[in-house]
């Protein structure tokens, strides 16, 4: 088992009055677990227009051996904001993240586990295909969405957020789950094709465009969509819900989305 | 004398557009700095509208005085600032990943002050600080 | 005194292109006929910066083109994340450029879209856009949607010229050969004029949007009897409206950008232009506020591949809104200098993004002052592009025209300046080595 | 400037007769001459084991344009698929089947491209056009106008004043600095603007022709002045099962009319798409068989192949009602942009997958063409970049035309429909360097009518425009011809190296060719004053605001095309 430990230092983001982000997808077991000591400090991340040695900016400690990236835990410590793009198209081995993250942690993931011991910025979990993402506090817009233009989003692995979530979570997803323990804000699971949305609190007009998949909303709906229909009452655990097929906006014969309210 | 809740949207209007490009002057802030609600909002605020009284917009970003007026055509609720410098002194800067502010919808409280507008330096200098 | 027929007006995305310019024996602007009285005021002109400048312990000191352009290459060249902004109220040449340089500085470029129809871009990359020239309208329109936009205030000749009150040759009877329908939050002067006048409340048009698309659909059985303040009947009503017309076109503004959804009430208005296309031919179109905001979308968007927001620091384009956005980087903090160019984000950003932008270097190119001018640290004055400098525009329905120079002026053009900071920067960089 | 030599190679410059013959080529000032002034001062290149080509001609892509930057527009996901970051003397690159203007100019040098026509240009955007052409690095460009659908056109066509016609016509490609004269479904795309379309021989509606009413009509305007290249047509019902019959019956339209240069008098465009049998997508099935029958009976014809690169793209025309059909097909991103009194454009993102019995059909079609047209001076390779695919793909077409192994590997792979829906099986003709070198450069320049102005080959006086090839002219793996046309060993581009190696190393930038056909002036007089009343009446913009200015042809090459004697 190897551990590399990449401890942010302080002001080390500063450029005047502006603290200006960092790129460390480089720093995933993946692209790590077979490079010396002295390579992983020299890692090249990119720090706003130029690149530096990933040891300007974090203090980089590292033990153990791995034979494969699923031998490799990367541990994020410090103020970590400003730090873009953790665990970047990672497909094995752990990452953990001691502190709120910034934007598009986990994105494009395939595989392995992220654990944010905070809350996660916009685009967590963006097009996921797999793998596992924990959100120990709240998630921000566009979790487990698509970048721009895209049609697909999350494909695949799980993803749990303890806090809320934010606006447009899982658009376009079509496979893998997603449980948000708090409210998800706007638009949750918009134009989604497959898949499964547990939303522990509320939701605002969860479900629109929907020609695929599952939302629970366990909380109250504000706004609910005015083309979804009203099915039947079924019961899940134990717990009533109200079951509604949508979204009749794109026309009946696509309108395969299924949203289950608890009455 | 209490405050009243509203829906704030600011957007654009003739005589913000005509003084676009003359944002120092007694026209655009005459323009700009203006508050216009709907003939309810008034009668609970106590105020005429005429465009001699002020009031204090408050919002989660902020807060503004800005003259008051009566405007046409607004629902209950539902208050007004042209765009431009006072308005976005209470529209908060979070874009919820789109990129795009919140410039309406704004959930906003009102009240009637006798504080004076700030003019547009004095709203600059405040950044400034 | 000169007389100049069949003028562009540089102000809104109307680009109307038969304005009348007289010009005195002195070769200032005597007479603008055929103009609204945004354009006309916007050709007349007015106070003007009227030398370039830098700020030294706090004060604006006057200085020569030389100099402010040198000092500009200084603040970009050293900047780790700058941001250059604006851009909509400019010729593409000069838009050119500057992609140029972001590129050059690897720099975040973006215009005034972003707090504008950038959310209509996003839309169009959802789900593309049904639309039209302007022209289309004339000539066909039966039925007129303004849908979250109020033109007599914004777009003051664009009913006359384009769509409810002209005339074309389907439509000879003009606006009696037409109905118009105005969708708000409130009753605007536009909405006063309408034929029918649907009014929703704040926040609401997606929910709209969704009951239309199921009603045009065919499953008017599961829309609620009211939704967003609309009822069920009123929207039937509509729908019905739909389709029976020829051709119907919605125009939709700030109203829909700027609330609730945003960009997916965009995605969701275009959507309702799908279906009602499954009935008759439909078309929808923003209404683009400044005349050229357009042409940078256009110009960034055939040389970088995308349209605006676009983060260079990297060599290669990475297109964001919301991250990559103008308004997203200040109020993060994370850009450490700005360029802002023929815009003022001081009077249309929200607080938090100018409480920054207050506080990092700023460089500001415009012919006017503005509240931006209280914190700028390099002001650097321009020709008004349309009356001073020519170059091409992009009309809202992305018909391009090219402005024309009427007078002289000493003034540089924008796309010099931005040319002679590209080339200070090369100098620099080349002087460090890179 | 410098002379440049470039030894030893194995040319094939197919209009001069040169046949895969080791010869050395002089460069001085940008043009092929005799011999060097100086043959030790002169730059030499060596290409032995090289094959050598004049620079390739792109006759029919989509490069420019509104229509096109609509395309980049609505797929931010195509452009991430194609980026790479500032390099040298590049710019930043972005997109795959719709790739920035920069990309446009690096990928086709890289293939040893130096001209590409862009195909449709709407007359009321052409500024639009020509902005993005000189922003077109390297290539030689040109842009032919739409001007079928115009209501001029249409109103001529309908008073049988065909006097007046070309001389609307003459106006309009002056007005756009076009380069000559296209139609994109005639009357189709009119009636799109209420949402419908119409068949060849169907009255297009409210205007009392019919679609071959139209292209006759063009046809003999175009003869009426020594126009380089004939009408460029994109006929009526592309993409529609059983369309073939409708494309034998457009041939036929321009039957009879004779030609003012020594050219064909209608080039068919992206005929693959024109091709098809059956009576739905169910019994869909090739007939690229009996077009080629009729192409090689007839010589007015001359045709590109529209072939299919399968794997994602993004679809553009200004077929209308075409792009609506596709996109209701697909339920994917619809953009469509109708242009007033003029034409439309249709924009939809495609998948052709080799899984899909359709597409795979689709597929063997155009190649079927190439081998089964027996001349190939009437054909020019295309994929109708990009909606068969991108030009990128030209190299994988060029050895799949050269190696029926590779034909047969790719067979195995697609949709077993290929087998009994199309010829290809049993296809065994494979295109040799010189046949490739025709298809790809040498009948391109001579269906444009640009051999006349130094375009397409290799003698001298023409433009310094050379391909040099890392490949053996007796290889024959398709494996190694395709790396070799992707990747050119060099590009020289008027006599400048632009391509070495593989990589950019200069960005020159590129002319714009135009055509100016000379209308008698009275005539022309008389024709304004109905130009004048259609822009009062029905266009948004003033007839003077409306022509292209000089200013967005910095590097012009001018063609004038004199009153046909």
């Amino acid at each position: 088992m190897r551990q590399i430990v990449f401890k942010l230092r302080d002001g080390a983001l500063r450029s005047g009055a502006a603290e200006v982000p960092v790129d460390v997808s480089p720093l995933t077991p993946d692209k790590l677990f077979g490079e010396g000591e002295d390579e992983i400090k020299s890692t090249k991340v990119w720090w706003g227009n130029r690149q530096e040695n990933v040891e300007r900016i974090f203090e980089v400690s590292v033990s153990g051996d791995a034979s494969g990236a699923e031998e490799v835990k990367v541990v994020f410590e410090g103020e970590l904001r400003k730090v873009k793009r953790i665990g970047y198209e990672m497909s094995a081995g752990e990452i953990v993240a001691e502190g709120s993250v910034g934007m598009h942690c986990g994105a494009r993931m395939r595989g392995g586990r992220i654990t944010v011991n905070g809350s996660a910025d916009c685009w967590a979990g963006c097009e996921m295909h797999g793998g596992t993402l924990i959100i120990e506090g709240d998630a921000g817009d566009n979790l487990c969405a698509c970048y721009r233009g895209e049609t697909t989003g999350m494909t695949g692995g799980t993803v749990v957020v303890k806090g809320n979530a934010g606006e447009c979570i899982a658009q376009y997803m079509a496979g893998g789950e997603i449980t948000v323990r708090g409210n998800a804000d706007m638009l949750a699971g918009l134009d989604m094709k497959g898949g499964k949305i547990v939303i522990e609190g509320d939701a605002v007009m969860p479900g629109a465009n929907m020609s695929g998949g599952e939302i629970i909303v366990k909380g109250k709906v504000i706004d609910m969509m005015p083309s979804f229909k009203y099915e039947e009452t079924v019961t899940i655990d134990g717990e009533e819900y109200k079951k509604y097929r949508g979204d009749f906006a794109i026309g009946e014969k696509k309108a395969k989305g299924t949203l289950l309210i608890r009455s | 004398m209490g405050g009243v809740r509203v829906i704030l949207i600011s957007g654009r209007t003739l005589e913000q557009g005509t003084n676009l490009e003359n944002k120092l002057s007694d026209e655009y802030m005459n323009a700009t700095a203006v508050c216009e609600l709907s003939e309810r909002e008034l009668e609970k605020l106590g105020l005429k509208g005429d465009g001699t009284e002020r009031v204090r917009v408050r919002t989660s970003a902020g807060e503004i005085v800005v003259a008051a007026k009566k405007g046409e055509g607004y629902p209950e609720g539902v208050a007004f600032i042209p765009m431009g410098p006072w308005a976005n002194a209470v529209v908060n800067g979070n874009t919820k990943g789109s990129g795009m502010p919140f410039f309406k919808g704004i959930e906003a409280e009102i009240e009637p002050t006798d504080d004076e507008i700030p003019s547009i330096y004095d709203l600059m200098r405040r950044y400034k600080e | 005194m000169a007389v100049y027929t069949d003028v562009l007006c540089p102000f809104c995305g109307c680009i109307c292109d038969d304005i009348v310019v007289e010009v005195g024996e002195d070769g200032k602007i005597t007479k603008v006929k055929g103009a609204c009285a945004i354009g006309r005021s916007k050709i007349m002109g007015h106070d003007r910066m009227e030398s370039p400048a830098i700020r030294e312990d706090g004060e604006l000191r006057d200085c020569s083109y030389d100099e402010a352009i040198k000092r500009a290459a200084e603040i970009l060249a050293d900047a780790r994340r700058p941001l250059l902004y604006g851009w909509s109220s400019t010729v593409c040449e000069t838009d050119r450029a500057g992609v140029e340089l972001a590129v050059e500085i690897g720099a975040i470029i973006d215009n005034t879209a972003s707090v504008c129809h950038g959310p209509s871009i996003l839309a169009i990359q959802d789900v593309g856009l049904p639309s039209c020239t302007l022209g289309q309208i004339r000539n066909r329109a039966d039925i007129v949607i303004y849908w979250g936009s109020n033109p007599v205030f914004a777009h003051p000749n664009h009913m006359k010229r384009y769509s409810y009150l002209s005339k074309g040759r389907f439509t000879p009877g003009g606006k009696k050969d037409r109905k118009m329908v105005v969708v708000d939050v409130r009753e605007t002067k536009s909405a006063k004029l309408a034929d029918l006048f649907v009014k929703v409340r704040p926040g609401g048009d997606f929910l709209v949007f969704s009951a239309l698309r199921a009603i045009l659909r065919g499953h008017e059985d599961v829309v609620p009897d009211e939704v967003a303040g609309v009822e069920k009947k009123d929207l039937l009503s509509l729908a019905e409206m739909i389709k029976n017309a020829n051709f119907i076109i919605t125009f939709f503004g700030m109203g829909v950008t700027h609330s609730g959804a945003r960009h997916n009430n965009i995605a969701n208005a275009i959507e309702f232009t799908r279906a009602a296309h499954l009935h008759t031919k439909a078309t929808i179109m923003p209404m683009r506020g400044h005349y050229n905001v357009n042409g940078f979308n256009q110009v960034c968007t055939w040389l970088l591949g995308y349209p605006f927001s676009i983060d260079l620091s990297q060599g290669y384009p990475w297109y964001n809104p919301g991250e990559t956005g103008a308004v997203d980087v200040l109020v993060h903090g994370e850009c450490d200098a700005a360029l802002i160019i023929s815009s003022d984000p001081a009077s249309h950003f929200p607080a938090d993004a100018v409480r920054h932008l207050a506080r990092i270097p700023v460089i500001q190119i415009d012919p006017y002052p503005n509240p931006t001018t209280e914190f700028a640290d390099v002001v650097i004055p321009s020709a008004i592009c349309g009356v001073e400098a020519e170059g091409s525009v992009y009309r809202m329905d992305s018909v391009p025209l090219r402005v024309r120079k009427i007078v002289d002026s000493k003034f540089m053009a924008d796309e010099e300046i931005i040319r002679r900071i590209l080339e200070e920067v090369r100098a620099i960089k080349e002087k460090e080595g890179e | 400037m410098a002379e440049l030599l470039i030894k030893n190679g194995v040319v094939f410059d197919p209009i001069n007769g040169v046949k895969g013959e080791k010869m050395d080529i002089c460069i001085r000032d940008g043009k092929i001459v005799e011999s060097l002034h100086d043959e030790h001062g002169a730059r030499v290149i060596d290409a032995s084991g090289c094959v050598v080509m004049p620079g390739g001609v792109d006759a029919h892509a989509h490069i420019a344009g509104g229509k096109v930057n609509a395309g980049r527009l609505l797929r931010p996901e195509d452009g991430r698929r194609g980026l790479e970051p500032k390099r040298g003397v590049c710019k930043p690159c972005t997109g795959y089947s719709v790739p920035n203007t920069w990309a446009t100019g690096y990928r086709y040098a890289k293939m040893g491209y130096t001209f590409v026509m862009e195909p449709a240009m709407p007359p009321l955007t052409a500024r639009h056009t020509h902005e993005e052409l000189v922003d077109t690095p390297i290539i030689d460009k040109a842009a032919l106008p739409l001007i079928d659908n115009n209501w001029m056109t249409l109103q001529y066509v309908r008073d049988e004043n065909y006097e007046m016609l070309s001389a609307y016509v003459a106006w309009m490609i002056r007005a756009t600095r076009g380069y000559g004269i296209k139609i994109v479904n005639p009357g189709g795309t009119e009636a799109w603007g209420f949402a419908k379309n119409c068949g060849l021989d169907d009255p297009v509606p409210h205007w009392d022709v019919t679609p071959a009413d139209i292209i006759r009509a063009l046809a003999h305007a175009n003869e009426r002045y020594e126009m380089p290249h004939s009408i460029h047509v994109h006929g009526n019902m592309l993409g529609h099962p059983g369309n073939y019959e409708t494309t034998l019956r457009t041939f036929d339209v321009v039957k009879g009319i004779s030609a003012s240069m020594q050219r064909q008098t209608m080039h068919t465009t992206h005929i693959q798409f024109f091709c098809y049998g059956g009576t739905s997508w169910k019994d869909f099935e090739s007939k690229a068989d009996e077009i080629a029958k009729y192409v090689n009976e007839n010589e007015h014809i001359t045709i590109d192949l529209g072939s299919i690169i399968l794997g994602d793209t993004t679809t553009m025309t200004a077929d209308g009602p075409m792009e609506y059909t596709l996109y209701r097909l697909t339920g994917r991103k619809w953009t469509n942009h109708d242009v007033e009194l003029e034409t439309g454009a249709g924009i939809v993102p495609f998948l052709y997958s080799s899984r899909n019995p359709v597409h795979s059909v689709q597929w063997t079609i155009g190649l079927e063409l190439a081998l089964l047209i027996k001349n190939p001076w009437k054909v020019v390779l295309s994929t109708d970049h990009p909606n068969a695919g991108p030009f990128i793909g030209y190299p994988i077409l060029i050895s799949m035309l050269m190696s029926k192994k590779r034909r047969d590997e790719v067979m195995k792979e697609v949709h077993p429909a290929v087998f009994d829906r199309s010829s290809l099986a049993s296809i065994d003709r494979e295109l040799d360097f010189h046949e490739i070198a025709i298809i790809t450069r040498a009948s391109a320049a001579k269906i444009l009518g640009l051999h006349n102005h130094g375009k397409g080959h290799l003698g001298v006086g023409a433009d310094a425009d050379v391909a040099i090839y890392g490949i053996s002219h007796e290889e024959s793996d398709a494996g190694a011809v395709q790396r070799a046309f992707l990747n050119a060993k060099y590009t020289i581009k008027c006599g400048e190296i632009v391509v070495k190696d593989g990589e950019i190393v200069a960005t020159p930038e590129g002319r714009t060719f135009y055509v100016e056909p000379e209308c008698e002036e009275s005539l022309m007089n008389e024709v304004m004053k109905d130009i004048e009343r259609l822009f009062k009446e029905y266009y948004t913009v003033s007839l003077s605001n409306y022509p292209v200015q000089d200013v967005y042809t910095p590097h012009p090459y001018v063609i004038k095309a004199p009153m046909s004697g």
